[in-house]
């Protein structure tokens, strides 16, 4: 369903992503857990090319592409197959929490209003946001900006739904209910990578961990595995400051 | 009180030898062939005929350059005492302003594009569409020649572009005074021809605001009298617009 | 100074009647304004070096021309090189002319609008599939408008009074009237002072209406 | 057409004497723009209901008052209400009445700049305990500057050009000189391209600058 | 040294807070839970005046202002008294992660620059980034922003701090550091006030839990009381979802 090969990214002379590699087949849900600064985010925003990587390929659904030979119609073929919560929400501000999750089904799907506004106020209504629906995003409070992306990824059902840190301004009544929708979804063949920091998130949704450091990814496994027992030093450490603090 | 005394306010108290007195007086130094800039020096009809006249009296001029409307702003507020930029004598003017006597008569016409042969006369130009300038006042008086409103008349801003529209036959004709029509086409080679003979002559004189400067308005129609007669201004004319505009004909 | 208050009002509704010929310059300028001023914003982000250079030549010369050059070489210049441009009426030369120029200016303003925009709205917008046309449509330039209407209502007040430049072209509108009136009466003062009471007429019904656009772009951005 | 260039360029070189004289007017303007701007900006945020009135009615006052009319009646006008001003030279009294006017505009685009700057930047300076003084001179106006240097660069320029109404007042400048040249020879295509020709130089010079200016206040937003 | 009495805060219809009290001495740590949307970051707002309450009043280290008839030097000392941690960093734009810090200890302290460089690299260093003085916010992380936001406030070593979710994008990694930070002013006599929803931090750091809902202060407590035996049935359901959840 998904695979990276070899990719590179750099910020000029900061080596951000050094070597990436990793597969995700359809349905899975896959966790990308790392110290802050690791590249996650980055690693995210190479897969629908709001940065253009340096090097490697990158295959979504059946469509690979060569990150240094990529026509437009690729990126767009790609974005297409994706949808992506941002690690700031970046809703759009002159919409209302409604429009914010209608406009993509109406622009890029040709929706009728109708129709876009009734998936609208389902998904607003699944992350408890139906009373808010009118509502413009500087008068909403982190958590519910939040919310209101997480809506606005589901709403266009893709093939992937990149989630950058989707929980971390959720309240736990409002983690669990998002994990419901989410865990809801992944039955349907959505395929899901979420950047978290959440590790009893990522233990409870994921079929894959993968642990980012210092620009590779230094060991993947299933989560009982990563976290039960990892294997390197790196991880280690990392995940013994995790149940420390437990 | 005119400006001259001013200067005496240089001295050291002791005695007023050499005081040169002054006239400030404005021109457009856009007007050819009455007052334009040659090299830094502004000349022109106009301008030598109030320099002269000033020699004559005692007096230096000191000129500014201003827009026509600036020129009038600058003499309503005694920034200046007189014009001389082809400031015609006209009733309603005259409500305003005191004139000196005329030092010259513009007759008023017509040209037209040298390949039109269908204008001859003023008659032929009924329907159709004339150019002129703003505040020169030749549309006023075409206006008041044209009694029944036959002739259509276009009024630009400067003359460039009054000048240009002729030029380029968009319209019939341009309506200017003989003789800086004449010092324009022979200046500027341009394609343009008369229309028969001006249809009304202006006396063109130095204008002073109501009640100001009588002393200086006097001396200056003496002056100009003087220059009349002794063929001064007959020399000046023929030198700028090769032909004598010194009288009514 | 004898200041006749009567007849400067007496030269208002004569003014007045030139109302019609100055907004219909203003607005057909204006409307090729924001279309070529879009059209160099874009050109000067465009990746493509040619466009960007011919973009930045375009709006060095004509933030350099002062328009009655510029106006005069439209219509009168031009003309004496390419013959068939004399069938061109004077306000079509001072529309096309005031258009142009302006565009030059209104396109540094369309550029800071948009510089304006929080980068995070384009990737929204790419990220879940939208065109960069579609995302400039629905998402950049709406937010953008807002920034940008303050300076483009500067623009267009300019313009209202800059149309008065068509006097070179022999178009009479509300200036132009005014001064052949105080060319008769050489009442400057007077005629003057009607003519700024018009245009401050029009200009506090266009600050009007451009506040209540304002508002309602406001609306999001509401506490 | 018989196009002289060599008069053309013989022009440049007369023209030239007076780019000082224009630049010295546009400067001086230019700062008088800014800080009465800034000025009305201010007052028009204020809660202050009589500071907010005023600025809006000095801004659609002088938005509204053609240039013209406006230096016709500083210079012409004022003095026969108050003879005091009779003192005022022809220079100052352009000076002051670019900068009242431009300033009004400048306001407009000062308001928009502010607004571009996000909200959480005054909360930011507010709850570390700056007063709003401090905040606005060491975050929102460097940050608002980067949104309000093209259109303030528009006026800059606009006002080196509009320089030239200061002859309605008796100053010549450089457009003025070159249109009484060409009255001697009739050659208006010529002196007109010439005047064209140093204002482009001119703007191409400060343009480059601004650039210059404007690369160094992206330098934050660049990643 | 806080102490909040009968505080109301509506935005227009909405009435966000009904009527708030409670008190914090000199040195402790309270935090703040509660669903998203329940009027925490408001309240953290009112206190020092970037939202007007309604009505109420707050004393904060002996100074005590009557909300309706605040004067302006009130709010510039209540101010100067506390710092923020806001919940989406709110990061100086145009100044580097350095001259973050520096900027407020030269403008409101008047220090002067070389001294303030030196406490401004020392806090960047205890949040670890050091490396990063001279970049400017766009090219940081997340978490990177995050903890410049959060040395920015440490820096200014005022009596009160007020973090808005200051941990909400770090990794477990920083949570402990910034933990030990936290803990480390917490020994001189700061006293901070955070509103989060990581549990485990708020259980380690606080002396005292409120629990928001509905406008009110539905229960407060010792971490231990109010985690472990919460009172009211609003406040069991919310502790339940937050056990599930682990
Ligand atoms: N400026 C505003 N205008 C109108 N309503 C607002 C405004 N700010 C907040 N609200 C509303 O007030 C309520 C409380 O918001 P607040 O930001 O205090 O919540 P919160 O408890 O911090 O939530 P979260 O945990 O999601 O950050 C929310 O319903 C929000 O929509
Ligand atoms: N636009 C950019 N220009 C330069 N450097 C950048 C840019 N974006 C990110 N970086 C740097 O790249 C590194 C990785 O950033 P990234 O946002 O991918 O981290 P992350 O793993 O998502 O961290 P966090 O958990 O804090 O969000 C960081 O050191 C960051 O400073
Ligand atoms: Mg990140
Ligand atoms: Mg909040």
């Amino acid at each position: 369903m998904i695979k990276v090969n070899q990719l590179k990214k750099s910020f000029n002379d900061l080596e951000v992503l050094k070597d990436i590699n990793f597969e995700v087949k359809r349905g899975e849900v896959l966790s990308i857990i790392g110290p802050s600064g690791s590249g996650k985010s980055t690693l995210l925003r190479c897969l629908n090319f709001l940065e253009t990587p340096n090097a490697g390929t990158i295959t979504i659904d059946g469509l690979t592409v060569d990150v240094e030979n990529v026509k437009k119609q690729d990126i767009q073929q790609l974005r297409k197959k994706s949808a992506m919560v941002f690690q700031n929400y970046n809703l759009f501000k002159n919409k209302t929490a409604l429009q914010n999750v209608t406009e993509l089904l109406i622009v890029t799907k040709k929706m009728p209003k109708a129709e876009a506004e009734k998936i609208g106020m389902e998904y607003l209504a699944q992350v408890g946001l139906a009373d808010k629906a009118n509502k413009y995003p500087v008068t909403l409070s982190g958590g519910q900006q939040q919310r209101v992306s997480i809506a606005r990824a589901l709403a266009l059902n893709p093939s992937v739904i990149l989630f950058d840190e989707p929980t971390s301004s959720l309240d736990p009544e409002l983690v669990s209910e998002v994990l419901q929708v989410i865990k809801q979804i992944s039955t349907k063949d959505t395929t899901m990578i979420i950047v978290t920091h959440e590790m009893d998130f990522a233990r409870e949704v994921s079929d894959n961990v993968i642990f980012m450091a210092d620009g590779y990814i230094v060991e993947e496994g299933h989560p009982s595995q990563l976290f039960g027992n990892p294997q390197q030093a790196r991880t280690k450490s990392f995940i013994q400051q995790l149940n420390e603090k437990h | 009180a005119c400006g001259g005394n001013e200067e005496g306010t240089t001295n050291e108290g002791s005695n007023q030898t050499e005081e040169k007195k002054v006239i400030r007086a404005g021109a457009t130094g856009v007007s050819y062939p009455n007052s334009y800039k040659e090299n830094d020096k502004l000349i022109g009809f106009d301008v030598e005929v109030l320099e002269i006249a000033a020699a004559n009296l005692g007096y230096e001029v000191q000129w500014v350059n201003s827009d026509f409307s600036g020129l009038l702003g600058q003499l309503e507020t005694g920034k200046i005492d007189t014009i001389a930029n082809a400031v015609a004598v006209t009733e309603e003017r005259k409500g305003k302003y005191d004139f000196a006597d005329p030092y010259s008569y513009l007759g008023i016409t017509i040209v037209t594009h040298e390949e039109n042969d269908q204008i001859n006369s003023l008659e032929d130009l009924k329907g159709k569409t004339v150019s002129g300038v703003l505040g020169s006042n030749n549309v006023k008086n075409l206006e008041a020649y044209d009694k029944n409103g036959e002739i259509g008349i276009r009024t630009y801003e400067t003359r460039d572009g009054a000048m240009n529209d002729a030029i380029n036959k968009r319209v019939d004709g341009y309506v200017n005074s003989k003789p800086a029509l004449l010092a324009e086409i022979n200046k500027g080679n341009l394609p343009l021809k008369f229309v028969g003979d001006p249809f009304v002559y202006e006396a063109v004189a130095f204008p002073f605001v109501k009640g100001t400067n009588e002393e200086l308005r006097e001396a200056l129609s003496a002056e100009v009298q003087k220059l009349h007669e002794d063929g001064t201004i007959t020399e000046l004319s023929i030198k700028y617009f090769g032909e004598d505009v010194s009288k009514k004909d | 100074m004898n200041f006749d208050i009567g007849y400067m009002f007496s030269l208002i509704p004569e003014i007045m009647e030139y109302i019609p010929i100055t907004l219909f310059m203003a607005i057909l300028a204006m409307i090729l304004t924001i279309i070529i001023g879009l059209l160099l914003t874009f050109m000067r982000s465009s990746k493509l070096k040619v466009l960007n250079y011919i973009a930045t030549v375009y709006i060095s010369f004509f933030r350099a021309i002062p328009m009655l050059v510029q106006l005069f070489l439209i219509y009168y210049g031009l003309p004496q090189l390419f013959p068939v441009f004399t069938k061109m009426d004077a306000v079509t030369a001072a529309v096309i002319g005031f258009g142009f120029k302006q565009a030059a200016f209104a396109s540094e303003i369309f550029r800071a609008a948009f510089l304006s925009v929080d980068k995070g709205q384009m990737e929204a917008c790419l990220a879940g599939g939208m065109t960069k046309v579609q995302a400039y449509q629905r998402v950049i330039i709406p937010q953008a408008f807002r920034n940008a209407l303050p300076a483009t209502g500067n623009t267009f007040i300019s313009l209202i009074k800059e149309t008065s430049l068509a006097f070179t072209l022999g178009v009479v509108e509300l200036f132009a009237e005014a001064k052949m009136q105080a060319s008769n009466t050489l009442r400057f003062f007077e005629a003057y002072l009607a003519v700024a009471l018009v245009y401050w007429a029009i200009v506090v019904i266009y600050s009007f209406l451009q506040s209540k656009l304002e508002r309602l772009l406001e609306k999001p951005y509401r506490t």
